[in-house]
């Protein structure tokens, strides 16, 4: 989880992430960012997340996206 | 070509709706003049009329030019009449022409009706609206000949009975056929007609519009009292060609109209039936530079104009412009008195010789045998020329020169004096606007009438300088105006009559 | 209920608007105002003449009655098609039978809305003709048949349902005239026949148009088809005519197309044109407008004498000698003789 | 039929009567019919071509979805792509076979290109049936069984003149749904309407014969501009306007469909702008385009190579081919021609530039506290404006080397000498379009601060309700541009 939020910070450094800060609505990630996350994420955890996940539920808070790391992880 | 109207025919096909003839009021394209005056004829040889005399008594309009061929598709010959000359000749003319039809319209309507003619009277509407019936028209062309009659038109005769000459199609169909290449006649001529409709001068300008598909406007005759107007009104039509009388070119060239205004689109100039004076006819090239003039020359009698002359070196004041040559197809024999060919130089009779001649006068054979001779060169075989009466000599270059009627000559004191040499002369003293010189009285006595502000002892001085001693005129008389024929020649008997009063 | 009322209002008010807005034919353009004016004259007319400018231009109802007591109405408009024709002559048997409908053959030579000339041009004539007629079966046919297909398809009828949606942009050109003529119309003819008493002869050479087609179309044919069988239903004999303007040219082939019709329907056809000279028409003083339409002078020789011709060919009664009829006629005619004083 | 024919406000009148009357599962077939006939009325020709394409999405997605492609992706792959290289060949196809005849009308002004008849936004149409493909193959969405319903959902007759987009998840529920009669939401849904109409008929076209005019003139430096600004404007309320009456009839039938704008001319920066202006083609791009590029196999495997090479740009290469790749695939869904090509990247250039300037204008902030003050916000606003819409200005001209050429004269030609040419449009006109333009502007902040308007009427009086409508009716039949007089300009969203 700290590494997902070290991501985050990476690309927003003005803005301080906790697990539940609401990603979407306060319209902190736009397209742009979503997308070098996930080449991040598939860098750190080499967790490929396909089109068809990137939508706006996985994607609302930090604990969200960390769910979906696991289940794509295990799965 | 045997028909005059195949000339139209080809025209419709052509170009149906270009403006044909328009009289700054009604204009009537190709298809118009074809439709109307294919009703015309339908309803001419419905009421039995075919072969006969149609008198046309209307006004100039072009449905006066619709009424015309009108005649010609009925088979008959049309009779232009002046509804403007005096009510005894109009009806001795009606009288004597016996017409099968008589034409009027609207603007006639009185006149006609009060005319004593008891044959079929027919209101231009109801013929030109009628029904065309395809099958009698067939019928009457398949019939027509070329040498048939198409028109009978009464000249002004010096002997007082109106003489009618019959022009027939091959006649027309000649004339045209060599007029339009040497006046350069083309589709975009549009002439401006002055000529009254009841003369023949008129066809040089009907029948080669017919046949390029031009266009003839009938200029109103109050605008030839206000030259300004009308060298407005040939600019505002574009008219490009022109064929006028003399004394119509001097009527507008003359009061320096051509200081205030130019005609800016003439292309070809052609005067007639009378000697235009050299300064006249050099304002006139200097007003229109671009256009080319023509001298032209041809009694009714053979259709028209027999000989041109193309204006193209510049010409001294007294000079007078020759008549140039013939028409091709068409001779002019120089003859004395007894019929042999004039010495080279030499003054002669003009005897005219070609199909161009009409086929004679409408019912008076005596007048016919005066004019219409056999040619008196060769008698193996029987040669009908004219013999025009006219008096005409070929000057240094071969151009046929006019010099005057014959009768127009006189014998004083032994010498042959031709009067029309002391009208040229005094024409050409400035001051002079028109002239007209006749002999009177026991012992002969000539007198000179003209126009214009010279006193008559600086005109009297300018002669002496021009005419030999014998041919000075013993009187000069001012005129205000100068006595004209209906078709604008000098009215030579009324003048004789001013002398005689003396 | 507070709802129903607020439509209730806004509709009234948006009524107000289009009557406000829609022309009012007062001005210069006073073709357009007559159609309307039929429906108080309904009624006792012997004589109903339909057709274009040719009709109510041309010939004079009260010199008809003034010659020869017969009773004419006149329901012609600028530019009529013969579609429009047939429809006006259905919508008037709702309202009598006249012994006699006489209709102007020359508006046959259009064969279809597109032919009648550019769109603007059609939706000015279309309307003074259309927007008169009171909404009924007869209209709504009317105005299908004057629009072209993309007018149709785009909902051109509904526009005359609701001439707001047509005059919506005369906001900005608003009079007096729209405001004082609201609810009511003025009268501008004397039973359909528009006085002109202005003089203006041919000044400028009028050179007929090409002709569009030797074949009269077959458009026309159907409905002069139509108006043979309508008048034979009702029992009213059909008289063509074509009156005796000269412009635009009635070429003979058509013509001889519609004699031969005439011929083979025994109905009685008047061509006026070669009669010319015989009615006394001289075109230097008989037109208002250089020789297109006829003025009063003329329009007056044209009805006499065409009126004869009604009276014998068509056995019409002449009604000068009861009472009932001349009374409403004789204001008529004072009305007519003072215009025609005034000089309007 | 076009939406300003009278005739569709009567067709859609007829059909809620219908709708309101018929029992609950009958609606939807009511809305199938309705919108059969709406289409063909307007565009029998393409009638080929939507039954063609409905056949063909219905029976791929139904084998996609059910039968033993259920499971295995494998097997669904080669159903995907048939069906899709059908539609889309379809599409282009429609669009080449107008586009030969597109090409010299090009050249001639805007106006006549829009009224080429490519009715009913057969692009949107397409994009909708894609997306409902791709969801079926992603297994995302179960495929509809019924094939009156599958069609009512892609041939929905408002969306059909120029969208907006949306999934099927979201549409096709709702379409099936019983709707019972409801008052408010059927006075929203016509208040919409005339809003739309307000600004497609009252602004939107009487601006049309100034763009043109202005257009055909060789407008360069300051007229460029004012071409730039009306056009904008005309687009704007163009756009909207149309998306209005779909979205407001949609409303009528108690449909809601996403709605496609939300205040475009206030966004700070091209992020925000394009969250704001055609969302649903924007969120349609993203999903289906955007990040499969994105995160496929061979983009990820350049990413990696390029941030081994590269260091910190190298990771963002990945993202900004597929920003490429998606500005290249709109582009072409706006047309074959040159121009629209240039659009698009010329918009992925402003996106990939400002992404990369980012850190930079960070530096630029801190040092100057510029960032909250309210005009700093006033100028974003105004920059982004010009921006986008001198970009969106590259749709007039056929000819992208013309399009250049007018917008450096903007900086060659001083803006204030070149002679405006009159626009044909007389000063009452000119009232009228300022009154207007201020209506639509103050409309928008109050929905920027207030949220919808409507809802605050409702709580209000009813009489200043009535009054307002009834006032923005009268507004709409008097200075509307319609009817015989005027060439009714189709919807310039219509052609896409």
């Amino acid at each position: 989880m700290e590494r997902l939020l070290r991501m985050l910070t990476q690309l927003h450094p003005e803005v301080t992430f906790t697990p539940d800060t609401r990603l979407l609505e306060e319209e902190l990630l736009d397209s742009f960012d979503i997308v070098t996350l996930v080449s991040e994420i598939d860098e750190e955890y080499g967790v490929v997340i396909p089109a068809q996940e990137l939508i706006p539920e996985n994607f609302a808070t930090g604990t969200a996206l960390y769910r979906l790391i696991r289940r794509l992880g295990e799965g | 070509m045997t028909n005059v109207l195949q000339y139209l025919e080809q025209t419709v096909r052509e170009k149906p709706y270009h403006l044909f003839l328009t009289d700054g009021q009604r204009g009537m394209t190709f298809r118009e003049v074809y439709d109307q005056a294919r009703a015309i004829g339908s309803c001419l040889i419905q009421s039995g009329v075919v072969g006969k005399a149609v008198a046309v008594l209307m006004e100039k309009t072009p449905r006066t030019v619709a009424a015309f061929l009108g005649a010609i598709y009925g088979g008959n010959y049309y009779v232009p009449l002046d509804s403007q000359m005096p009510r005894g000749r109009l009806e001795a003319i009606v009288d004597f022409l016996a017409p099968g039809a008589l034409l009027w319209d609207e603007s006639t309507r009185g006149l006609a009706e009060a005319l004593p003619y008891s044959g079929t009277r027919i209101g231009y509407s109801q013929a030109a609206f009628g029904m065309i019936q395809e099958e009698p028209l067939r019928a009457v062309r398949k019939a027509q000949l070329d040498i048939d009659p198409i028109y009978v038109v009464f000249t002004s005769g010096s002997t007082g009975i109106p003489k009618g000459v019959v022009g027939c199609h091959r006649g027309v169909i000649d004339y045209v056929e060599q007029l339009c290449p040497a006046l350069g006649f083309d589709g975009e001529s549009v002439f401006g007609n002055q000529t009254p409709l009841y003369f023949d001068a008129c066809l040089k300008e009907l029948f080669p519009a017919m046949k390029y598909g031009g266009c003839v406007h009938l200029i109103p005759r109050q605008l030839f009292s206000f030259p300004v107007r009308l060298v407005e009104y040939l600019n505002q039509h574009q008219i490009n060609t022109l064929c006028w009388v003399a004394s119509a070119m001097t009527m507008v060239s003359n009061p320096g109209t051509f200081e205030r205004i130019r005609p800016r689109f003439l292309r070809t100039v052609a005067f007639a039936s009378e000697v235009l004076p050299v300064r006249q006819l050099k304002a006139w090239r200097k007003a229109a530079p671009g256009a080319r003039f023509f001298n032209l020359y041809g009694p009714t009698e053979t259709t028209g104009i027999c000989c041109y002359y193309e204006i193209c070196r510049e010409l001294e004041d007294d000079e007078p412009i020759p008549i140039g040559a013939p028409f091709p197809n068409t001779q002019i024999l120089l003859l004395d008195e007894e019929g042999r060919p004039a010495a080279p130089g030499a003054p002669g009779e003009i005897y005219i010789r070609g199909t161009r001649l009409t086929l004679g006068y409408y019912r008076s054979p005596e007048q016919e045998a005066g004019a219409f001779v056999q040619n008196p060169l060769q008698n193996s075989y029987p040669e009908r020329v004219y013999r025009t009466g006219d008096m005409a000599m070929r000057n240094s270059r071969g151009e046929l020169v006019f010099l005057g009627r014959r009768d127009q000559q006189i014998k004083r004191m032994g010498r042959r004096i031709e009067l029309g040499e002391i009208e040229a002369a005094a024409g050409a003293l400035p001051g002079v606007d028109s002239a007209g010189c006749v002999c009177s009285g026991e012992p002969q006595r000539l007198i000179l009438f003209y126009t214009g502000p010279a006193e008559p002892e600086a005109l009297l001085t300018g002669l002496k300088q021009r005419l030999p001693r014998y041919m000075l005129p013993n009187d000069l008389r001012p005129l205000e105006a100068m006595p004209r024929t209906p078709n604008g020649k000098l009215h030579r008997s009324r003048l004789r009559e001013l002398a005689d009063q003396g | 209920m507070k709802k129903w009322c607020a439509f209730l209002c806004g509709g009234l008010i948006l009524g107000l608007l289009q009557g406000l807005l829609a022309p009012k034919y007062t001005g210069l353009t006073q073709e357009g105002g007559l159609i309307r004016e039929y429906y108080q004259n309904a009624g006792g007319n012997d004589v109903i003449f339909i057709g274009d400018c040719e009709v109510y231009e041309n010939f004079s109802p009260i010199t008809l009655w003034q010659e020869y007591g017969i009773t004419s109405y006149i329901r012609g408009s600028p530019q009529q098609t013969i579609w429009q024709s047939y429809y006006l002559m259905e919508e008037t048997f709702r309202y009598e039978t006249p012994k006699v409908m006489v209709f102007n053959v020359l508006s046959m030579k259009y064969d279809s809305p597109e032919s009648t000339g550019s769109q603007s041009r059609r939706e000015a004539y279309n309307r003074m003709t259309l927007d008169g007629m009171r909404w009924s079966s007869c209209k709504w046919k009317a105005v299908n048949a004057s629009l072209t297909r993309e007018e149709r398809r785009w909902g051109g009828a509904l526009t005359y349902l609701f001439p707001l949606l047509r005059y919506h942009d005369r906001w900005s050109e608003l009079t007096a005239e729209d405001v004082r003529y609201l609810f009511h119309f003025q009268p501008v003819s004397h039973c359909g026949y528009l006085m002109r008493t202005g003089v203006e002869p041919m000044t400028e050479a009028l050179i007929s148009a090409p002709m569009t087609d030797a074949e009269l179309g077959q458009t026309s044919w159907e409905y002069l088809d139509k108006m043979v069988r309508l008048c034979r239903e009702h029992g009213t004999q059909l008289v063509l005519v074509k009156s005796p303007g000269l412009y635009p040219v009635w070429w003979w082939e058509w013509d001889r197309q519609v004699t031969e019709y005439a011929r083979e329907q025994e109905l009685l056809y008047v061509n006026m044109l070669p009669a010319q000279e015989e009615i006394g028409i001289d075109w230097m003083t008989d037109t208002y407008d250089g020789g297109l339409h006829l003025n009063v002078s003329g329009a007056e020789k044209a009805s006499a004498w065409f009126g004869k011709i009604l009276q014998e060919q068509c056995g019409l009664p002449d009604h000068r000698r009861e009472e009932t009829v001349s009374a409403l006629w004789e204001a008529r005619c004072r009305a007519y003789e003072a215009a025609k004083a005034e000089g309007r | 039929m076009t939406v300003q024919s009278p005739w569709f406000p009567l067709f859609t009148a007829a059909l809620l009567v219908i709708y309101y009357r018929v029992p609950g599962q009958w609606q939807w077939r009511v809305l199938l019919t309705g919108s059969g006939c709406f289409y063909l009325w307007a565009g029998k020709a393409y009638l080929g071509f939507l039954l063609l394409t409905l056949v063909s999405t219905y029976l791929a997605a139904r084998q996609m979805g059910d039968g033993q492609g259920r499971e295995d992706r494998k097997k669904r792959r080669p159903w995907l792509i048939l069906c899709l290289t059908v539609n889309a060949s379809a599409l282009m196809l429609c669009k080449s076979c107008l586009l030969p005849g597109a090409k010299e009308l090009l050249a001639g002004s805007r106006v006549e290109f829009l009224t080429l008849g490519l009715p009913l936004g057969i692009s949107f149409y397409t994009l909708q049936t894609m997306g409902y493909l791709i969801d079926v193959y992603r297994g995302t969405v179960e495929p509809e069984r019924n094939f009156g319903k599958f069609s009512l959902f892609a041939a929905w007759f408002p969306q059909l003149i120029q969208g907006p987009v949306s999934g099927f998840s979201q549409l096709g529920p709702q379409l099936t749904a019983a709707h019972p009669y409801d008052g408010q939401r059927l006075s929203f849904g016509a208040q919409r309407v005339l809003w739309g109409y307000f600004k497609k008929l009252v602004i939107a076209d009487r601006l049309a014969p100034a763009v043109t005019a202005l257009r055909q003139e060789q407008t360069v430096g300051g007229g460029f501009l004012v071409l730039t600004i009306l056009y904008a404007v005309q687009l704007y309320g163009d756009f909207t306007g149309g998306v209005d009456i779909a979205l407001g009839v949609s409303e009528c039938f108690g449909i809601r469909l996403p709605e496609n704008f939300r205040q475009p001319f206030f966004a700070k920066n091209t992020a925000q702008y394009w969250r704001r202006w055609h969302m649903t083609l924007g969120t349609w791009m993203k999903t289906y385009v955007f990040y499969p590029v994105s995160v496929s196999a061979p983009v990820r495997r350049l990413s990696r190579w390029a941030r081994a090479r590269l260091g910190g740009f190298g990771k963002r290469v990945g993202v900004y081919l597929a920003t490429g790749v998606t500005w290249l695939a709109t582009g072409v869904w706006h047309g074959l021609t040159p121009n629209f090509l240039v659009w698009g990247m010329l918009n992925c250039l402003v996106i990939v530039l400002s992404q990369e300037l980012t850190p930079l204008y960070r530096r630029f902030h801190s040092r100057f506290g510029w960032k909250d003050k309210p005009w700093y916000g006033v100028f974003e606003g105004i920059r982004m404006f010009l921006l986008m819409n001198l970009i969106r200005a590259c749709d007039l001209y056929a000819d992208p080397r013309e399009y250049f050429h007018r917008l450096l004269s903007l900086f060659s030609v001083p803006l204030w000498r070149q002679p405006v040419p009159a626009l044909g449009l007389t000063g009452a006109d000119w009232g009228i379009l300022a009154l207007g333009i201020g209506a639509m502007l103050l409309v928008s902040l109050l929905q920027q601060r207030a949220g919808s308007l409507r809802q605050l009427l409702w709580r209000g009086n009813p009489w200043l309700r009535y009054g307002l409508t009834f006032l923005l009716l009268v507004a709409v039949l008097l200075f509307g541009r319609y009817g015989v007089g005027y060439e009714g300009t189709n919807f310039i969203y219509s052609q896409f």
